[in-house]
């Protein structure tokens, strides 16, 4: 055992800070935008990173040199990923899912023609896909998919409506779910396209968020017609795909990360809150709750080093990334009210308040904190997860 | 020992809940963004909707401003349980009416006041004809009242004031400040403070917005400075302010929006049972249930408090332990029903109002960014246990 | 509304008050058995004391006159029943049942005969029923009794098992609930029996608690036969009669009544405590759990007295007893682990020890805890009960 | 970065797998009462069970009652993490062998003893030849050691100690005392405490039972009049005491039932498959499932804390947070262990063992009585969670 990273791991992880000290924007770090707070400024100066992180191979390191990648290994990639979210580097959320959903899927399913082009787009930062996963009033699960898609000679055409797309008014492609076999059972029949956002038919109307910011969507296709080669893998095998290409998941050590850095904010904040003799951060139980909240970022860090040593050992994890999901949901949220309680009044208010600490931050923590583990039940899957592949119980109805 | 309503006030209640469903604007109910237990939205909403006002204008003829105080003082001279009774329905209804002066300053001045003061302020406030602001709290001063700087200083028959209050809700819609000063800076904090009434036209008052979490303006910081005041506005004796504010605070935590949470409730139940997803109704979910019957039992407790504190003030007994429950009951359950909420209805609820798929008319979305300022605002959640553990039980101070 | 109890009802208060002075035995305050910790001594201290009660009426005081009663009103018997437990009057758990659960269900399903023989009894405090409604592995299910009663030419014969039968060493008459069709569906079939103890084909053996004390027993029955006249009720139709009884259950305001005991003694333990210089009594969380848990008890209280005006007022509840059921056993698990914490090692000291704190209470209710709200998800069911009636959502399959 | 064992560390855990399964009584482990966490039951057990003696001889001969202690001193001279092993595989059978001595004092002489401290005491400690127990606390002195008022006074070559300690467990069973007493009342509390050892034979020790919440007697007080131990036997240098106790609190830490948790929820897992209520296996209740889930969670977690601190005790690194949430993390899980096995299997884990219906052969019973212990013991959690503030987060003391 060795909990240690080697020297060279950390000359990597110093060489990223030096590489990032440089690079991240001035005005990036003033206008601070955090998750789902893009705006066009924000988006634009993200897009502009992340091709610098392309170019240098930081952006899908992992990915074979041909597509752009550098291979790099699972641990190295951790710290890469670590380094950016501590130091809030621009990075989109579309981003990430694009390198780490879109294109590791399309690693596996797609046609050498097709990983030429859109793994590489994507490895450069010069494409993002939006997901077409989610329909109105479907849950979570894909395989109640209704949008069709028909093949006639040309290629196929698509009618239906997706929902939750973020960044789709951004976006490049998107990565979309359409059922090709209505007669088929529900998990069978689903195919998977990449369809280019410019095709006619294609209409994106905003949805605007907790934040008041226009970062989710809703996608209408209306006789969208798009060719042969936007399949992707096997027709009517789509789900089947997806379940595969789901384990992808994006590791949670970037959240962990970005906790960290919250955590240390809050404990600068209460020391000198505490000269200043603010009687909020002088509460012990606010300050019990914080210690507690650092230790147990503290293992979702270990969690997450576990679990990418794991993938660098060629395991798969199984119950351990629901168990890492589920412990970083209630963390997050567990955090978010801490730290709205360290704040006080303060923490309430935005960040173009004179009167705004630690940039807004922990408010807009605490709304972030809502799109882990909501919805349909998700912590329930998890830990029906946990239970069925950790603990061998039975399957829930 | 009797749980119902007498005659007397189940006619009241009705005579109230017909009044309010004819008088309030249509479509209030459902299209305000109110949370019961948030202070965010209340004095915005009423500064841009005058329907409100006419509202309140209304209210104000009847005599329910002021409900429980003497006719004399333009009251309705009815019990604390009727006054009750009028503050659940209109959290039901998320109407708007009472304020800080028929809730906070009306009461105290009635209860420390010269007749003087009395004669001069009551029925003013009973008639709806101005407003207060509530100016306790200062910049960095926390949660603790005891810690009052902003100072007033005794010249011929005015005072003095210079300093700075913030988080001065609802400052900018109203006419007076609802003052605590330190006059005797000398003596122990608790005995130096007093209360005093301000007029926001005063001269040397600056008042600057603070937008809220919800992108609102109803906090402020207001600046004091060499604001005269005549010395007859200082209320009961001076140097008392400390005493007369933890009488107050009793007083003002009657107020919750017990009403509020029952209606919230209601409306999550009627979504679960309209609501499916992937083929389920949501109102089959063991988990959801277990969840909702957590809250209704909750909201049960907050009542019968509710109730009980009413009772009690109609008896002349001063609910103080019964008071920091209700207030620490109600702002947890606030907060508890915007996270059920939110759990419940999954990434819709995080829709803001105006989008189609916003459930509750985008109440949620808001409520989950409100409901966290009740649990921060004076007396937190730690400071209401520490009362109820010195006051309630006996125990020694820590 | 009022809150008030009325002059009247004071005065009965004081009344009872000065009656327990006098009539609680002192060896009883010093043996200090509380519930499942009978011993042969206390129990006969018990039976003694409440044959004195049940000469007063207020062993069955809410009982007709002709039966041993008093017809007393809902509100005084909640204040007899408030006086008794919070000076820990000498009433075994039995007692209560006998009165009631059994009486109250005879009262209803009896015959005169049998209303003249066994409510009588029980009012006079002359008969202990014991419960025969659980069997092995069944859980709380009355339904999936397996006990068989076959009628012929002179009554019944029994067969079969039950268990967790408490006191059945000292019963006098079992409370049976046995199949007598074993053809009909799970919830016809069933009949209620009254069994005497002393018939020749019953066995009681002990089931040793967590206490170390003999409460619970398995209770067999091997070809017992009893007469027709103990068939209580209609044939077939028990389950229905039970779930109609049911609804007689013990009011919680005892529950509440002890809790206020110990409340008000852990109080005074950490005023005296702090005096000591003890740091435990000094912790500021301990304090305000303990300030908690002092404010939901206040909250059951009223929760009962709402239930008892109800009755008052011919009104029956529906899910506000789930409520306060649900309620008092969060509430006393709550208590049970705040009285450890106030008390330290002190509070794991059983009553012979010189260093036991309080009688080592705390200790004894720590463990009384346990025999509410747990097993076959009992919890559970009471939630499901509130959502069901009070918020009118779907039975849970 | 490696989470793997080394094949040396694995064919050590293989080894030591294999030893205890060989040794250990039959049926030790589905018989002994043992709860992880709890402090109730061991000494009674050893005493009442010879079978445990031979098997703790057997340890000491491969040197594993010693694991981490160079060959010189009686030990194995292997590493932290192969003491971790050892003590995981040990928790997981419910075996005994470690104790005081071999993980407190010990180790403690090892750090601060002069040599010839360490020649005298440490290889009989190695050896299984004495026993040890904890003179720390004393009567109404709470969980806080600085307030320790048992003195010792020099008085030629002895120290003469005079006082009364409690909640001495295992002292009847025991031969020395691992001992704190104050030397200099008029320094500071924290700068007069020394540790020394005392023979229970010397005279003038009294010790008599306090008999545990379980019945048993695990716990005594212990009188000292008059006591006269040679000064030679002060640990490192005098009125140092206090900083040594700190130190070795860390060191206990590691000693935490890891493997007895992991093989209870075993258990209860093995319990819900095999067991139906009303028709329906318990496996399939989504509650249950959930809640079985949550342990399994924060095992995990206990888990890796418990190999990064080895770790860090390998690499010379003093592990205190790690090992104040390792402490917190395992007691309220020991309770959580205790009271979820309660609540999934309903009265008849209220059965003490014996009855033929008491599921885990009365286990669940005993641990719901000793868990408390532990919570409750030195160092509670609330103090747990202050020492993460101050040390892990460098927060200011309350």
């Amino acid at each position: 055992m060795d909990f240690r990273f080697t020297a060279e791991d950390e000359t990597f992880r110093e060489e990223v800070r030096q590489w990032l000290k440089k690079e991240i924007p001035q005005r990036w770090i003033e206008l601070d935008a955090g998750i789902w707070e893009e705006t066009e400024e924000s988006w634009a100066l993200s897009r502009e990173f992340q091709r610098k992180l392309g170019q240098k191979g930081w952006l899908a390191p992992a990915y074979p040199k041909e597509y752009g990648g550098l291979e790099m290994s699972h641990m190295r990639r951790l710290i890469l990923s670590e380094e950016l979210n501590y130091n809030s580097a621009p990075i989109s959320i579309e981003a990430e899912i694009s390198v780490n959903w879109v294109g590791s899927a399309l690693m596996l399913f797609g046609t050498e023609e097709q990983k030429k082009k859109y793994v590489t787009e994507v490895a450069k930062g010069d494409a993002i896909f939006c997901l077409g996963y989610s329909e109105p009033n479907a849950g979570s699960d894909l395989a109640s998919v209704q949008t069709r898609a028909v093949e006639d000679d040309d290629g196929y055409i698509i009618n239906g409506q997706k929902t939750w797309c973020s960044y789709a008014h951004y976006a490049n492609y998107c990565w979309l779910g359409a059922r090709t076999d209505p007669e088929a059972p529900k998990h069978k029949g689903i195919s998977m396209f990449v369809a280019d956002m410019k095709t006619p038919g294609i209409t994106v109307r905003p949805l605007i968020n907790i934040l008041g910011r226009h970062s989710f969507n809703e996608v209408f296709f209306d006789d969208v017609r798009i060719p042969k080669n936007s399949l992707i893998g096997e027709k009517n095998n789509g789900w089947y795909q997806l379940v595969m290409a789901l384990d992808f998941e994006r590791s949670l050590i970037g959240t962990a990360a970005a906790n960290q850095r919250i955590i240390d904010e809050l404990v600068q904040y209460m020391i000198e809150a505490k000269h200043k003799g603010e009687s909020f951060a002088n509460d012990p139980l606010i300050k019990d709750e914080l210690a507690e909240v650092a230790v147990e970022n503290e293992v979702l860090r270990m969690m997450c080093y576990r679990i990418a040593w794991m993938y660098s050992q060629n395991t798969h994890p199984s119950y351990e990334s629901s168990m890492s999901l589920l412990f970083c949901s209630e963390l997050l949220r567990r955090l978010s009210n801490v730290g709205m309680r360290v704040l006080g009044p303060y923490g309430q208010l935005d960040m173009d308040s004179k009167w705004a600490v630690l940039n807004a931050r922990i408010m807009r923590i605490y709304l972030s904190a809502l799109s882990i583990g909501v919805g349909g039940g998700s912590n329930e899957i998890q830990r029906n997860i946990v239970a069925m592949r950790g603990l061998g119980l039975p399957r829930q109805q | 020992m009797d749980f119902r309503f007498t005659g007397q006030e189940e006619a009241f209640r009705r005579e109230v809940d017909d009044f309010i469903q004819r008088e309030l604007p249509a479509n209030w109910t459902e299209e305000t963004l109110y949370w019961p237990g948030g202070y965010g939205t209340i004095p915005d909403f009423e500064e841009i909707n005058p329907a409100t006002e006419i509202f309140r204008r209304k209210l104000a003829e009847k005599g329910w401003l002021a409900i429980s105080w003497p006719e004399e003082y333009g009251g309705a001279g009815r019990t604390h349980i009727e006054q009750a009774i009028f503050h659940e329905r209109i959290s039901y209804y998320r109407a708007t009416g009472p304020d800080i002066g028929t809730l906070i300053s009306g009461p105290a001045i009635m209860r420390f006041g010269s007749d003087e003061m009395k004669r001069e302020w009551l029925p003013r406030i009973a008639r709806g004809e101005i407003r207060f602001w509530l100016a306790y709290s200062e910049p960095n001063a926390g949660s603790d009242l005891a810690s009052i700087k902003t100072s007033a200083v005794e010249d011929g028959d005015d005072l003095v004031i210079n300093g700075q209050k913030t988080w001065s809700s609802g400052a900018h819609t109203s006419d007076y400040a609802w003052m605590a000063v330190m006059m005797d800076p000398d003596a122990p904090a608790r005995k130096g403070i007093s209360l005093v009434i301000v007029d926001n036209k005063s001269e040397g008052i600056t008042i600057r917005p603070i937008i809220n979490i919800l992108g609102l303006h109803s906090f402020n910081e207001v600046f004091f400075d060499d604001v005269r005041v005549p010395q007859r506005n200082i209320v009961g004796e001076k140097n008392q302010g400390w005493y007369y504010l933890m009488v107050a605070l009793d007083f003002e935590r009657l107020v919750v929006a017990i009403g509020g949470m029952r209606r919230t409730l209601e409306e999550l139940i009627q979504y679960v049972k309209g609501t499916s997803r992937n083929g389920q109704a949501l109102s089959c979910d063991p988990l959801i249930q277990d969840k909702l019957a957590e809250l209704a039992i909750e909201i049960e407790v907050a009542d019968m408090f509710f109730w009980q504190t009413a009772w009690m003030l109609d008896r002349g007994l001063l609910p103080n332990i019964e008071a920091s429950v209700l207030k620490l009951a109600t702002t947890e359950l606030s907060w508890k029903l915007a996270n059920t909420a939110m759990e419940v209805m999954g990434p819709y609820a995080q829709l803001e109002r105006g989008s189609k798929w916003a459930p509750l008319g985008g109440r949620v979305c808001t409520g989950y960014l409100d409901c966290i300022s009740a649990l921060v605002g004076a007396g937190t959640s730690e400071i209401q246990r520490n009362i109820i553990a010195l006051r309630g039980l006996g125990l020694p101070w820590s």
